[in-house]
């Protein structure tokens, strides 16, 4: 019966195949390391890693995180030891954990960066695929890549050139069309896109009249961001063809399936794993039954499937 | 030890006196390899307000329980204290580094060891004066006033010599905490000074007591807080100054060596 | 003794003179008649109706709100009776009410539709006020005026030159860049900007797989969106001269300040009303409470007074 | 009379049965004005979430106490059910319409107003009966099963005449209320037919009530639920299609005559 045949949670993305969908999103994951013992870290579906830059970040001053009406706000700055730290000191162990690991990458001042980072990270077999952060909103930039067109397909295209590995653009929600940026990376030849990365945002210590955030201004996550994500993925998926790891406030399975429904081919988790490190597993074993129970064989037959609602 | 994330059964969350309370909640693993100065991270609710855990230090631990003394001052706190015996609370923990004691007290006589606490900051020193009981530390205990000083008992039952200060000087001394540890100091000159320092406390509080034992080029260890996302080493949004780079202060701390931190 | 000087409440919104700086936004107070009985509306700052159109407007589907992550979403479609019968059967319960009023307006179709209604409004004295609505995300277009710094630059010169009455140009936070906007709206006239109307946002009932909003998407307001809503504020503060009134999210006096120190004149309390319709008032005395404790004799000295954060 | 916004006491917050509660709180000027098919909106617990009000029918009053009786179903229920007797509830009310009876009940014989209730729908309707006790309403509960049957014996001491029926047949008839209203009304074609039927349930279970209630031409008032932001007729959210254009279900609602319904 239906109901009882085995559903296949696995998707592909680009080369890349997945045995199920769902990942931990870029730098609320560390490089897995810090979740030994709170997890089995080979069940999940994938890992992104913190972003890596060319040379070691100290990342920016604190406070650096704070804590808003169902959400928070983090400005670490891209805080992370630099590529060749990463390969010998962070790589290995996440190499032995034998499931598909995504660096995500992102270029300090001049976009060329991501050449040389793509360089390297292309010698690398484990390396499955490689996220291009162009949305970071604690860098003090005054613009994001992601938030030009013309500046995210001239970038894609460049990487494109330099590897044939799985390549994941993540785009900013401080946007006012993510649909635009979404085709223009599909267009400049990304495997796919990931939806979200934080909302740009400030909170106000009003005893101290100051910003909680040392950098005054600090990216949003969290449940508080889940509507405004879900939204995103919807508006890309009816614009572009490639795949959505879509991600923004999903904690449990129910979080998860409104992304799949809105056109995810994967989701991302990131603040839950702070709350409760096990959100991820949870949600795997959350989609094996749901799909189970209603008869779901296989996950491209529920993204992007919602229905008008009929009062 | 690693830690671990676990619902563990609340045995007693009593109110203490003002706004301070105590909860013990059962956990084996926890109870046995906790060590002074870690902390757990409390989901104190179910659902999304407050959304992230709250970092509570073991205040002891006996047999397979595990203590912990906290002030309701927010969200968090208040719905932690209407938890019911018997319910589950998802605790993460024990994290942190902890006060190092073994290595270092090992060669210290009596005496030569000086807990200073600032109001919360008793939580975690009583556990780490239960361990070094027998070097017979001194607490310094400072509160804003009478009713808000803590453990005085608990201390004294484990054979320390305790003296207290309030800032309305409600009970014991008058003034800061501080100023009770400089004058402690300048008398024992002659009796042969103290030579480690144990702190916890407000930040404000532990920048003057790094000056004092710098001054007096007395070795401190300070329990240091910051807002915490995690509380575990991953979100890195804990950072504090120190003379190698920012540190973690839920992973490479909460405890720093004195020497340590740019203050 | 300064403790105990009476602060003084009052702002200027261009010609606008507010007792108080605390208003009620848009949409979320209806034409003040359905609190008759709940709060003491002559206390209000200023009262802004909800947005009015030149012919009558059924709006969208139902259903047109959920609840969502400290927020909520809406898809009203600004259902509103029509110019005519606005002035003919809502205007004079609010003229009563002897406190400023302020018109929000929008087209349907055309930016012409602006002209007209303002032509209608500029006759009528106790309209102390126009807000232009031109960030409404319920209709369905694929673009907002106010998405386009050049067609807010177009419509708010156009309406400058109809009406010597305060103009207040309300902004959507959906952009790339809120202060590049709110520049082309000071620049071309308008007195202020009324920042932030809702966010674009979707939620899904995985029962139903289908948008718990009739419409599918709805707009995102109350707590969750504050911190970006504050951000917009101080980003907006840093560029323009112009009086921003502040709003999303805020809820209570310690919300409203927030909204201060980063740089509002005045303040909308919008979701809030539906909670805790007294919240408005409740500001108000908590303003005067926080001005006589810390000495504060007059609003402008904690506009925008924001400090840098030490740790 | 005009709604109004207070912290009322609560009197009693009791399970009655599975997952149904009953709540009394205390507000003379709220049970001096409430009607049949009146609401109030509750603020179910404090903080944000969940961030909306909840809209309960006044299921009775008595002196100075309202009694509300809910399903706890999500969590603004479940934490409403967890409030505690002398704690002070946030409410506003009484909202809405209310059922139309006075006028229309005077002319009617007895037992020629039938009361349909489908789960939770029983709520309104208990205070209706009160109202109209006089006429020996004859009352319909429809439920899932046995246990969800509620407050048959109130409509029973109040007088009514109480058919059940249950979708597993462990209490009374087997099936759909609205199939044991088709049934009921062709029995009693000869004894003269009903003239008014009132009902409150599951929005499938309204329209076909009032599917039925058109074929035999009877008229008919069904109470309303839709998500409501506000309750109070200023958001505009919470519309339902009439002959007449969209309706507020919140202040032109909840309760509709069946013909005014495009269904
Ligand atoms: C390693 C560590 C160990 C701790 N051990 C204990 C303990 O044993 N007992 C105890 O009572 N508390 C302890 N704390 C502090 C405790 O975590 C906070 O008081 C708690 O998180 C407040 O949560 P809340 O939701 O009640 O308050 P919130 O609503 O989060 O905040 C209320 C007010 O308190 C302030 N605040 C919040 N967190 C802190 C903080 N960490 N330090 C100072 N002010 C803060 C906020 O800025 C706000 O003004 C510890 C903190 C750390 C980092
Ligand atoms: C005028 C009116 C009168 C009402 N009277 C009563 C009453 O007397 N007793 C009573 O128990 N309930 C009554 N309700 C329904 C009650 O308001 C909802 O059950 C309640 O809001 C659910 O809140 P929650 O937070 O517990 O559930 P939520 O967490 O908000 O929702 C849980 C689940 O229930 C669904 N749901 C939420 N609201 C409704 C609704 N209005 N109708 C159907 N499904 C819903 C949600 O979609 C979700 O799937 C009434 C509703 C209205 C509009
Ligand atoms: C503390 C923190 C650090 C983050 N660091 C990164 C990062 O280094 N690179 C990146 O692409 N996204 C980063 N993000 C964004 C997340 O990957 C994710 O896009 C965002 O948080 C939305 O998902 P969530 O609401 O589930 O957290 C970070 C988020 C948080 C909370
Ligand atoms: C139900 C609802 C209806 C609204 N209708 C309008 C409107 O007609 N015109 C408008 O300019 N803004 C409208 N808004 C936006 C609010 O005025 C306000 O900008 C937004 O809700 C953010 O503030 P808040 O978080 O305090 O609600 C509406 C908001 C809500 C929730
Ligand atoms: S709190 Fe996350 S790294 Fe310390
Ligand atoms: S719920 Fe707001 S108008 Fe009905």
């Amino acid at each position: 019966m239906v109901k009882h045949a085995k559903p296949n949670l696995s998707v592909n993305i680009g080369s890349l195949v997945l045995r199920n969908p769902v990942m931990v999103a870029s730098g609320t994951f560390g490089y897995a390391e810090e979740f030994k013992g709170l997890l089995d870290l080979k069940k999940l579906g994938a890992i992104v890693t913190k972003t890596i830059t060319i040379k070691p970040r100290h990342g920016n001053i604190s406070p650096r995180t704070c804590e808003t009406p169902a959400g928070m706000l983090n400005s670490i700055g891209l805080e992370n030891p630099g590529i060749d730290s990463f390969i010998k000191n962070k790589l290995p162990f996440l190499k032995k954990l034998g499931i598909p690991i995504i660096v995500s990458i992102a270029a300090e001042d001049d976009p060329g960066e991501f050449y040389i980072l793509v360089g390297q990270l292309d010698k690398i077999n484990e390396v499955c695929a490689i996220e291009l952060n162009i949305s970071c909103p604690n860098m003090q930039k005054n613009k994001l890549i992601s938030q030009d067109a013309g500046e995210t397909s001239a970038l894609v295209s460049a990487v494109r050139k330099l590897t044939k590995k799985c390549l994941i653009t993540k785009l900013s929600p401080n946007v006012t069309s993510i649909s635009d940026i979404a085709l223009a990376a599909q267009e400049a030849g990304s495997d796919a896109v990931a939806l979200i990365n934080t909302l740009s945002g400030m909170s106000i210590d009003v005893y101290k009249r100051a910003s909680k955030i040392g950098s005054w201004v600090g990216g949003l996550s969290g449940p508080a961001i889940r509507p405004i994500a879900v939204k995103m993925v919807w508006e890309a998926y009816n614009k572009i063809k490639i795949p959505i790891i879509g991600m923004g406030g999903i904690m449990d399975i129910e979080n998860a399936l409104e992304f799949f429904f809105a056109g995810s081919t994967a989701i991302s988790v990131g603040t839950a794993n702070f709350i409760n490190p096990r959100a991820s597993l949870e949600i795997i074993s959350g989609l094996e039954k749901y799909m189970a129970d209603n008869g779901i064989l296989n996950l491209s037959n529920i993204t992007g499937k919602l229905k008008a609602c009929e009062d | 030890m690693e830690a671990v994330q676990l619902k563990a059964k609340i045995i007693s969350n009593k109110k203490l006196k003002c706004n301070y309370w105590y909860l013990e909640f059962d956990s084996r693993i926890i109870a046995k390899s906790a060590l002074p100065g870690q902390f757990i991270e409390v989901k104190t609710g179910n659902g999304i307000d407050p959304l992230l855990r709250r970092p509570i230090s073991v205040h002891s631990v006996s047999g397979t329980q595990v203590k912990l003394v906290y002030e309701v001052i927010g969200k968090g706190t208040q719905i932690l204290s209407e938890r019911k015996p018997g319910a589950f609370l998802d605790v993460i923990g024990p994290l942190g580094n902890g006060f190092e004691y073994n290595r270092l007290t090992k060669k210290l006589d009596k005496q030569k060891t000086i807990l200073v606490a600032g109001g919360m900051g008793v939580a975690p020193l009583v556990f780490l004066a239960e361990k070094i009981k027998s070097h017979r530390p001194v607490v310094l205990i400072g509160a804003r006033n009478k009713e808000q000083v803590l453990c005085a008992q608990e201390f004294k039952d484990l054979g320390c010599k305790v003296i207290i200060t309030t800032d309305d000087g409600s009970l014991g001394f008058k003034g800061r905490v501080t100023e009770l540890l400089k004058g402690f100091l300048s008398e024992n000159q002659k009796t042969g000074k103290p030579e480690h320092i144990y702190a916890c406390g407000p930040q404000p509080m532990l920048k003057t007591v790094v000056q004092i034992s710098r001054e007096n080029n007395i070795a401190s260890q300070l329990s240091l807080e910051t807002h915490m996302a995690c509380g575990f080493g991953v979100c890195l949004g804990c950072v504090v100054s120190t003379k190698t780079g920012y540190k973690r202060v839920c992973k490479d701390g909460p405890v720093f060596m004195g020497k340590e931190l740019i203050w």
